[in-house]
């Protein structure tokens, strides 16, 4: 007997609309609201920057997977399944799906659905040439079977221990991505006419068409086209298309849950997102209290003395971001250096160990973050059950001396001008890749870097690079070294990239033994023992559903890490911040700050509420 | 205007004791001093001098349009207007309102230089309306026929279609014709012409003069009349100011400056306009040329279009070698354009100009290219007739003289300077002055400029064009014997182009005679004076104004009428008249 | 005349194939590809693009063809469809996205243009002919201050000053009610009332700049002969000015017509930015940074082409001001 | 020839002024030109030797100064009893543990006497020695003097802007000047036969016009050596770019020139021998002199100003490079207006360099005019 927003119920009247509850499921999806039970109306404001900034529409509505993540980012809670089952080698997942959950435009939501998403079009090598990641385990990809209408089995041709985790991140969508009834009018299986249907829209094949009206989890036309039934809290009304200046969502009168009290939600009726080029233009609307919630674009540390200064102003509070990532800046020394000479001085462990402990980080903390961090390696946060002390504090402690004499037994006697020369005779000298625009933080600490290291007599360069240059020169595995903020704090499974060589484009201390690791030894280079073990156990970690036992082999991991030491870090993430309205509740003022648990999203911005 | 009744005592312009200044690096140099005349209505006042002394800054000043740094230092100038009153026209504001109303429509002006005095981006048609409507109330349609009407009356042929062409498109004489009917436009008051027929052929000068003698006559207008031209003061002045080095040495009517002159300087003057009667001196003391000598120029069958004016037409003419060839005829009738043809400054549309170089061998001026062309030009140099034009205003008078010397390497540094300085003095030039532009010369001491400039490279063959219209019989008489003194060291040939039969006679051996692009007559320069064949010729040599103020009987004159001219419908353009069937 | 302008026209072809052939050489020339770009803006925000999709994206996009069968596919779409490819970003038409852009852009454009010239054209004639004078001196200061303050800096303190300490909606060009909405007469004064902060901010530093260009080459022109001639005709100063000395200073001003068109698409591309203007510049930057190579390229293409067509009217209007140029 | 020389010439005829004497003459006249000249000049000798003129290292990074207010520099000291000399009390830092904000408080009780010529940071002159002599120090190294504040990251303002001169007047200007050279002499060239070889000159020019920079840049920052110091590899995108630079100005010289070509002194100079190059520097050229120097003058503003567009979109000189554009980039945000506009320092110094440039501009323009009174 709960509530609905008072526009929904005037078209009900209208007749334009059926019932609340035709409109829900049987037993919808109950939300607790974070503070108290909210109030119908509202536009929420936030902010978009530029082009590209699809993820920042997705972190807010669309994130309506089978499951979702806790408040926490500590488990997995059911959402459009209710509940599940795991077979017990973690190969096969039932699902059971929540009976009369409808898509926005009133159509059931069923099992076809989600077998149509993935054997239709995930599956359809036209549409997509490989399987996406998550879906595919050892080179095949998963099979989803209609159990019945409301009951999906995925099967994986070995174990897929984390499918679940995956699943709650943004990256799991695929099974709800595409309606049926909707989406299969641009497939040539169900559309014999496709091709001639795609020249009238004006593009030259299906798969464009298909992408350009259904979309994909990741890309721009997701949010372009309004006609597109979904199963979000908010559809699109004015889309994302090139060139728009806002997007502009509305409520979905079928959506899925309700509050404790039976109300559908979500609350606010509207979202508008403004389209800003520039991130400055964005800080001048949060300032000026043009933005109801934003943490995007604007979390950087360096800005929060003027946003909190202008709290009063802008009549907002600060919201907190426990960052996700571990590390606030990683360096990535290359250990597969093209050049022999420079391979064989950055393998050298007790030359990266001297330069680590040649880094004053305390003043860097104190310079760059406010004091707001503490010196740092890698792995797990100090708050994750997994952290491993040595891992995360080996070689921070600042000792210019010991430093010096390190590099002295290593080989790399000081020259005339006060720097260090190799044993070939050659300067030590290398350079650090940096991308000023994403990171100018980074640019500042590797400056304090640069002076701490020359005193002890190395020669290191602030490479300020665009973007596109820093990732060619790292896949072309052409870098000295390249510096990027070290994730999997709390998220350790998920992007294992400073454990051991494991992302082609992440970890940028060994990339050709990535690309071993990645294409199962086709190409790339063959990594040493250590690095094929650590591989070897994260595999196994992967395929193992208990998390004590999975728990068990990551620290195994970690502990190789922490004896190679490959990567130099230098302290612990920081956390961002963001900022709400005060009108604005029911929003956690605190919340993890991770692509893995998309934010805001898992805080469930259909709760939040505004009070007049 | 109909009212042309003087107030009763008052002239219409007085000056008096115009002092005028252009403050320079080196000091203050007055080119006017103390100067005092008047005007009456229907008057003309004629003012000659030796060129620089200061003509054209006294009719500037009148106006108030003297350039910077040139600034009135002291006296008054009154123009006693018979309706508005008088107004002293020193006390205005040179850019304010009442000194504008009188700009045009009570006084206006003929600028000495016509070549660059007009706008070369509006059609002369464009420039004479804008003077109409601006002081008459108009229409435009009114304007243009009027200023149709206007280009007529000085003689320019086929002026509808003139109207609307450029001035660059007209030949010299042409653009002095237009700025006159410019000034003519709005029937001032007060008419100031400066030099205004230098670049006239004798035949046009003299109905220039006519149609200014008609408006004098009609609207009672004054003209302040700046010439070098003893015959037209002769033929036209009622009074005469003699000025030399900015002071007036003589004021007086026209019938004591000629026969009994006071000052030294203005019986200096006269007696020069005699020596110019007759042949130069020095060609009498010289040996007969050597007409057999195979000639260093020679024109054949030179053609030269400028869409459909036929500026040359089949032009045939040969120069020997130390020849002073004499060149002739109507303004317009494409002297300039057979001057620029040999040049090559621009193509002829064909015919061969042939030139012998001292080698022997033989160019084919109208096709050479490149170094060819380049080797022969240094040895032909040309006067323009535009002086203000051919001398660049961004370079000092030192660099513009220099610069042949210098780029051909002849000579540099302290001996270029040296070499500058003879060149100006033997034109008769300060070479204090060689640090000034251009600009800040008057007309007859920058074309002593061109001809310094001319003379530098010891040419060959000079082609001087009008070369001394702006110098004073004094001056000119010199410039000339300088010229004759270089041919006899040098063997110079010059190509002499003159509307002073005078100078033709002073200084050329053969003459040729062009009508509408053609040369109708060439011969010895004696004989073509006294005996002359074609009838264009006739008409020119009965139009030469002469240097007495006694003799004014214009039934001498006649004017030629070309044959195809004379059928019907085709009357307007010229009929045999008589020069004072028109009184 | 005629000959001419079909001469230039015809030449315009082979020009046109040019220049898009050479852009496309340039578009790809920085190092790796649109995926490069679109993967490395997202981790940006730390979010992360699958593996598999990256390549198969570069697969879709053709990206790992030759370039130059790349460049025949594109300009074969144009030639035999008029279709100008589709953005990699928006997966949507480009001449859609194109089209979409351009009205305001030349509304923006062109006001700022008209602005530009109304005020920097009478000013440096002022300048000029008053030289010297306390009026020069105060443009000279403004003009001074136009040319140091960058122009984007300038726009956002503007911004804070009108949003911050006075509340005013600033950045874009219309207000939330009228974004979407078609177009009304209260819809044109709300992008008027919009258009002022930019059509200031975009006009003054090339306002300076033309003020001190123009004063330069009316100071050359003012002392040359034709103008005593005109000012003893009793001409006002002012229609002086206008007639004479200004139409031959006006000869740079026309040259640069060339360049004019083009850059009412690609000029002031930061500004647009800072200033959130929904113009084609910032789209036409977004491409050419995200190597989005047929949305740039059919910009580039467009530009190439306005300029080609801006230089042939800037050449008639040279010849036509001053006819002793002339066409050939 | 006795009868037309000229008499009383004084014997020294050849003392006349030549045309370079007669130009700087006039500029002489020219007062506020030449204050520009002298401020141009030494900003020059700044920009050669920026360490003597700096005070603290530039690059230094301070955790107690960051955002730290410009410093009052007294003369009269009443707190610590009567004294007289410049002098500054350092400023004390509190942080706002919730807001980050730093609060920075004058402490009257110290007092760090200035000293001239006093010893600070070590810098290297012209890269042949080191000294640590400085016009202006401060005896104190643990509170420095901030004339003009503090950075971000505790950086002297001051001396920061001081060492940005040294890129920002002179590797902008090399571009400015090839693009220069390059456009006048091919619109000269364009201009001056007109006809075919204009025709063809023109299409490359819009063909050149056409191109876009943008990807220039992006390509260029990848394929220059990254072990090039940052300065050098920006040195040499701005000549690659100026070959592309050119266009603009080549069209205008090119638009005048074909009017001017129909000047009879052209042909005059082309009557005297005069060659073809001689005739578009020497003669043609200076009658469109106020035109090009007005760009010049205005090309090296927008030069400067350029980096910082530049670097808005991630191309150009990056920090730690210092210059002015990079450092009006860095202050470019909203944080800086609403919070240290002292930042903007920076800029003051753009407003002097173009205003010093623009009036040598206009006093040469001035002397050069032979109308000129
Ligand atoms: N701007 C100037 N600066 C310096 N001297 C000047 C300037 N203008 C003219 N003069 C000088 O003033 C004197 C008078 O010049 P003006 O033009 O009146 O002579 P003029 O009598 O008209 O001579 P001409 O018959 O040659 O035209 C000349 O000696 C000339 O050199
Ligand atoms: N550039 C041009 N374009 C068109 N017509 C021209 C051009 N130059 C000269 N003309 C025409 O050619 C004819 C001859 O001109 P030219 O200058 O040779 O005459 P001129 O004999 O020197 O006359 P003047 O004695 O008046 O100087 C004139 O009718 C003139 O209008
Ligand atoms: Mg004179
Ligand atoms: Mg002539």
């Amino acid at each position: 007997a709960g509530g609905e927003a008072p526009a929904l119920a005037q078209l009900v009247k209208d007749g334009k609309l059926p019932p609340l509850a035709e409109r829900l499921p049987k037993k919808p999806m109950v939300v607790t609201p974070y503070e108290k039970v909210g109030t119908y109306g509202g536009s929420l404001r936030r902010g978009l920057r530029g082009s590209s900034d699809h993820n920042g529409i997705l972190r807010m509505v669309g994130n309506q997977s089978l499951v979702r993540w806790n408040l926490d980012f500590t488990a997995v809670q059911p959402n459009l399944a209710e509940r599940w089952e795991v077979s017990e080698d973690a190969t096969q997942f039932t699902f059971h799906l929540i009976e009369g959950v409808r898509w926005s435009d009133g159509h059931p939501f069923t099992s076809d659905d989600v077998v149509f998403a993935i054997e239709d079009c995930v599956k359809n090598t036209e549409l997509y040439s490989a399987t996406p990641a998550q879906l595919a385990v050892a080179g095949k990809p998963v099979t989803v079977e209609k159990i019945d209408d409301y009951t999906v089995k995925f099967t994986f041709a070995a174990a897929n221990a984390l499918y679940l985790e995956n699943l709650a991140t943004p990256l799991g969508q695929h099974p709800t991505l595409f309606p049926k009834h909707y989406c299969s009018q641009f497939l040539p299986k169900y559309n014999p006419n496709i091709e001639a249907d795609a020249k009238k829209a004006g593009v030259t094949s299906w798969t464009e068409l298909f992408r350009s009206r259904c979309g994909d989890i990741e890309i721009p036309t997701r949010w372009g086209n309004v006609d597109k039934p979904t199963l979000d809290p908010w559809v699109v009304k004015e889309p994302y298309v090139g060139g728009a200046t806002r997007v502009v969502m509305t409520r979905n009168p079928y959506f899925w849950q309700v509050d404790t009290e039976g109300n559908q939600l979500p609350y606010i009726d509207e979202i508008n997102f403004g389209v800003s080029q520039d991130v400055e233009s964005l800080m001048l609307n949060v300032i000026s209290g043009k933005i109801d919630i934003q943490e995007r674009h604007i979390s950087v540390l360096a800005n929060k003395p003027t946003l909190s200064q202008n709290m009063q102003k802008g009549d907002y509070r600060l919201l907190t971001l426990v960052p996700s990532a571990s590390q606030q800046c990683q360096i990535y020394f290359n250990i597969t250096h093209k050049d022999p000479a420079m391979r064989k001085m950055f393998a050298d462990k007790s030359f990266r160990q001297a330069l680590s402990i040649g880094i004053n980080r305390p003043e860097l903390i104190d310079i760059v973050y406010f004091g707001q961090s503490e010196p740092y390696q890698a792995g797990p946060r100090p708050t994750h059950p997994w952290y491993n002390e040595k891992y995360a504090r080996q070689f921070t402690e600042y000792d210019a001396d010991k430093a010096g004499a390190m590099l002295d037994q290593a080989g790399y006697k000081k020259g005339g001008d006060g720097f260090r020369v190799r044993p070939d005779g050659q300067k030590v000298f290398f350079s650090i890749d940096v991308i000023p625009t994403l990171y100018p933080d980074l640019v500042d600490a590797l400056e304090l870097v640069k002076t701490h290291w020359a005193q002890i007599g190395i020669d290191m360069k602030v490479n300020t690079i665009e973007r596109a240059l820093y990732y060619t020169r790292g896949d072309d595995n052409a870098h000295d070294a390249q510096v990027w903020p070290g994730p999997g704090g709390l998220d350790p499974m998920l992007d294992p990239r400073d454990f051991f060589a494991f992302h082609p484009q992440g970890s940028r201390y060994a990339i050709p033994w990535t690309l071993w690791y990645t294409s199962n030894g086709a190409r790339g280079e063959e990594p040493p023992e250590s690095q094929k073990k650590r591989m070897k156990l994260f595999d196994e970690a992967r395929s193992t559903a208990d998390l004590d036992k999975r728990g068990a082999v990551m620290k195994q991991i970690f502990d190789i890490a922490a004896e190679e030491f490959e990567t130099v870090g230098l302290c612990l993430a920081v956390g961002g911040f963001g900022i709400i309205r005060n009108n604005l509740r029911n929003v956690p003022e605190k919340e993890p700050d991770s692509w893995s648990w998309p934010n805001p999203g898992p805080a469930l911005p259909q709760q939040f509420t505004f009070t007049s | 205007m109909t009212d042309t009744v003087p107030i009763a005592g008052r002239p219409l312009l007085e000056v008096k004791n115009l002092t005028v200044e252009f403050p320079l690096r080196t000091g203050v140099f007055r080119a006017v001093s103390d100067l005092s005349f008047s005007i009456e209505p229907g008057k003309t006042l004629c003012v000659v001098g030796e060129s620089g002394s200061g003509k054209s800054v006294t009719a500037r000043s009148i106006l108030q349009i003297v350039d910077a740094p040139g600034r009135i230092a002291g006296g008054s100038i009154t123009l006693n207007h018979p309706n508005r009153g008088s107004t002293n026209l020193t006390g205005l504001n040179p850019r304010g309102r009442q000194i504008r109303a009188i700009r045009g429509r009570d006084i206006a002006m003929i600028f000495q230089e016509p070549m660059s005095s007009l706008s070369p981006i509006h059609t002369v048609g464009n420039q004479i309306v804008e003077a109409l409507r601006l002081h008459t109330r108009m229409s435009k349609a009114e304007a243009r026929a009027e200023a149709i009407s206007l280009l007529k009356q000085v003689e320019i042929p086929f002026p509808e279609k003139a109207l609307d062409r450029y001035a660059f498109q007209y030949s010299g004489g042409m653009r002095q014709r237009a700025m006159i009917a410019m000034a003519l436009a709005c029937k001032p008051q007060l008419l100031i012409a400066d030099e205004p027929t230098t670049a006239l052929d004798v035949t046009t000068q003299a109905e220039i003069l006519d149609l200014i003698a008609r408006l004098q006559k009609a609207n009672g207008m004054a003209v302040l009349f700046i010439t070098h031209d003893m015959g037209v003061v002769a033929q036209i002045a009622d009074d005469v100011l003699v000025m030399h080095n900015g002071v007036a040495k003589e004021y007086a009517p026209v019938e004591q400056i000629f026969h009994a002159p006071q000052d030294d300087y203005t019986r200096m003057l006269i007696g020069s306009v005699l020596k110019l009667e007759q042949k130069a001196e020095i060609r009498l003391a010289r040996a007969p040329l050597d007409r057999t000598a195979a000639p260093i120029l020679e024109l054949r069958n030179v053609s030269m279009d400028f869409g459909e004016v036929k500026a040359l037409d089949d032009v045939s003419i040969s120069l020997l070698p130390g020849e002073t060839l004499g060149i002739v005829g109507e303004s317009g009738s494409g002297k300039t354009t057979m001057g620029r043809s040999i040049m090559r400054l621009i193509d002829p549309t064909s015919g061969e100009i042939l030139y012998r170089r001292a080698d022997g061998g033989i160019i084919d001026l109208a096709t050479a290219k490149g170094q060819t062309l380049a080797a022969a030009r240094r040895e032909l140099r040309m006067v323009f007739q535009d002086p203000f034009g051919s001398l660049n205003p961004r370079m000092t008078v030192s660099q513009i003289i220099g610069e042949p010397l210098l780029v051909n390497g002849v000579a540099k540094g302290r001996a270029l300077e040296e070499r500058v300085c003879h060149l100006m003095e033997q034109v008769g030039l300060d070479p204090r002055a060689r640090e000034r532009y251009p600009h800040a010369f008057s007309g007859g001491q920058r074309q002593r400029i061109g001809i310094a400039r001319a003379i530098t490279l010891n040419p060959r063959v000079v082609v001087a064009d009008e070369a001394t219209s702006a110098l004073d019989v004094s001056v000119r008489s010199q410039v000339l014997d300088l010229l004759m003194r270089l041919q006899d060291e040098l063997g110079l040939a010059y190509i002499f182009i003159s509307h002073d039969i005078g100078v033709i006679r002073y200084m050329c051996d053969r003459v040729g005679v062009m009508y509408k692009g053609q040369l109708v007559e060439i011969g010895e320069a004696e004989q073509v004076c006294r005996t002359p064949e074609h009838a264009y010729t006739q008409a020119l040599i009965s139009a030469i104004p002469r240097p007495d103020p006694r003799d004014r009987d214009h039934s001498r004159r006649f004017r030629y009428v070309p044959p195809d001219s004379l059928k019907p419908g085709n009357l307007g353009l010229g009929n045999l008249k008589n020069g004072s069937s028109q009184r | 005349m005629l000959v001419f302008i079909a001469k230039r026209l015809l030449w315009m072809i082979p020009s046109l194939f040019a220049v898009s052939f050479l852009a496309f050489v340039l578009i790809q020339l920085p190092p790796g590809d649109y995926v490069t770009t679109y993967i490395a803006t997202l981790a940006a925000s730390n979010e992360i693009v699958d593996q598999n999709t990256a390549a198969q994206l570069r697969e879709r996009f053709g990206l790992d063809d030759p370039m130059l069968i790349q460049y025949f596919k594109w300009i074969w779409g144009i030639l035999s469809r008029g279709d100008f490819g589709i953005s990699f970003e928006w997966q949507q038409p480009v001449s859609d996205l194109i089209w979409e852009r351009m009205a305001l852009t030349l509304v923006l454009a062109l006001s700022t243009l008209i602005a530009t010239w109304a005020i920097a054209l009478p000013i440096g004639v002022y300048s000029a002919v008053r030289k010297y004078s306390i009026g020069d001196y105060f443009f000279t200061a403004f003009t001074f201050f136009g040319l140091a303050v960058p122009s984007f800096l300038l726009a956002l303190v503007l911004m804070y000053v009108a949003a911050v300490e006075f509340g005013q909606d600033v950045g874009g060009l219309f207000s939330p009610e009228y974004e979407n909405a078609s177009w009304s007469f209260a819809k044109m004064a709300d992008l008027f009332s919009h258009l002022w902060l930019p059509v200031i901010i975009l006009a003054v530093s090339s306002t300076a700049s033309l003020i001190r260009v123009m004063r330069a080459n009316m100071l050359d022109e003012l002392p040359k002969p034709y103008v005593t001639t005109a000012r003893a005709k009793g001409l006002s100063e002012f229609r002086l000015l206008m007639k004479y000395p200004m139409m031959i200073a006006l000869n740079p001003f026309i040259s640069t017509i060339a360049w004019l068109l083009p850059n009412l698409i690609s000029g002031s591309v930061v500004v647009a930015i800072v200033l959130n203007l929904p113009t084609a510049a910032p789209l036409l930057l977004q491409a050419l940074m995200a190597q989005d190579m047929y949305l740039a390229g059919a910009f580039v293409l467009l530009i190439c082409a306005l300029t080609l067509i801006g230089s042939l009217i800037s050449d008639i209007l040279l010849a036509l001001v001053d006819p002793r140029i002339r066409l050939e | 020839m006795a009868d037309i020389a000229v008499t009383n010439i004084p014997p020294d005829r050849a003392a006349v002024a030549s045309q370079w004497q007669l130009i700087w003459w006039a500029f002489r006249r020219h007062r506020l030109a030449m204050v520009a000249l002298v401020v141009t000049l030494l900003m020059y000798i700044v920009a050669l030797v920026p360490g003597f003129f700096a005070i603290n290292d530039p690059y230094l990074q301070n955790a107690r100064a960051t955002f730290h207010p410009p410093q009052k520099v007294h003369l009269i000291d009443t707190q610590n009893g009567f004294s007289f000399g410049p002098h500054y009390y350092p400023m004390k830092l509190t942080r706002d543990p919730e807001t980050l904000a730093a609060i920075f408080k004058e402490d009257t009780t110290k007092r760090v006497d200035i000293q001239f010529f006093g010893r600070g940071y070590e810098y290297s002159v012209f890269g042949l020695f080191n000294t640590n002599i400085h016009l202006i120090a401060s005896p104190d190294k643990t509170t420095p003097l901030l004339l003009f504040g503090a950075d971000r990251l505790g950086r002297d303002v001051f001396s920061r802007t001081v060492q940005g001169s040294q890129v920002s007047l002179s590797i902008g200007l090399l571009g400015v000047f090839l693009s220069l050279m390059l456009g006048i002499v091919i619109g000269g060239i364009s201009g001056y036969y007109g006809g075919r070889i204009d025709f063809f000159m023109q299409r490359l020019i819009d063909f050149v016009l056409s191109l876009p920079t943008i990807p220039i840049w992006l390509a260029m920052a990848a394929a220059l050596p990254q072990d090039w110091p940052a300065t050098l590899q920006y040195m040499m995108i701005t000549i690659i770019l100026s070959l592309t630079g050119w266009a603009q100005l080549a069209r205008v010289v090119r638009g005048r020139f074909l009017s001017l070509r129909t000047e009879e002194f052209v042909a005059a100079a082309r009557l005297d021998g005069v060659r073809e190059g001689r005739i578009i520097f020497r003669h043609m050229l200076p009658s469109f002199a106020s035109h090009i120097i007005a760009s010049i003058t205005l090309a090296v503003p927008a030069m400067i100003l350029a980096e910082t567009s530049l670097s808005f979109l991630g191309l150009g000189l990056q920090p730690p490079t210092i210059s002015w554009g990079v450092l009006l980039r860095e202050a470019q945000n909203i944080r800086s207006i609403a919070t240290a506009p002292w930042l903007f320092m920076p800029g003051c110094a753009v407003v002097v360099a173009v205003m010093a440039l623009n009036l040598l501009g206009d006093g040469l323009r001035d002397a050069a005019d032979p109308y000129n009174k």
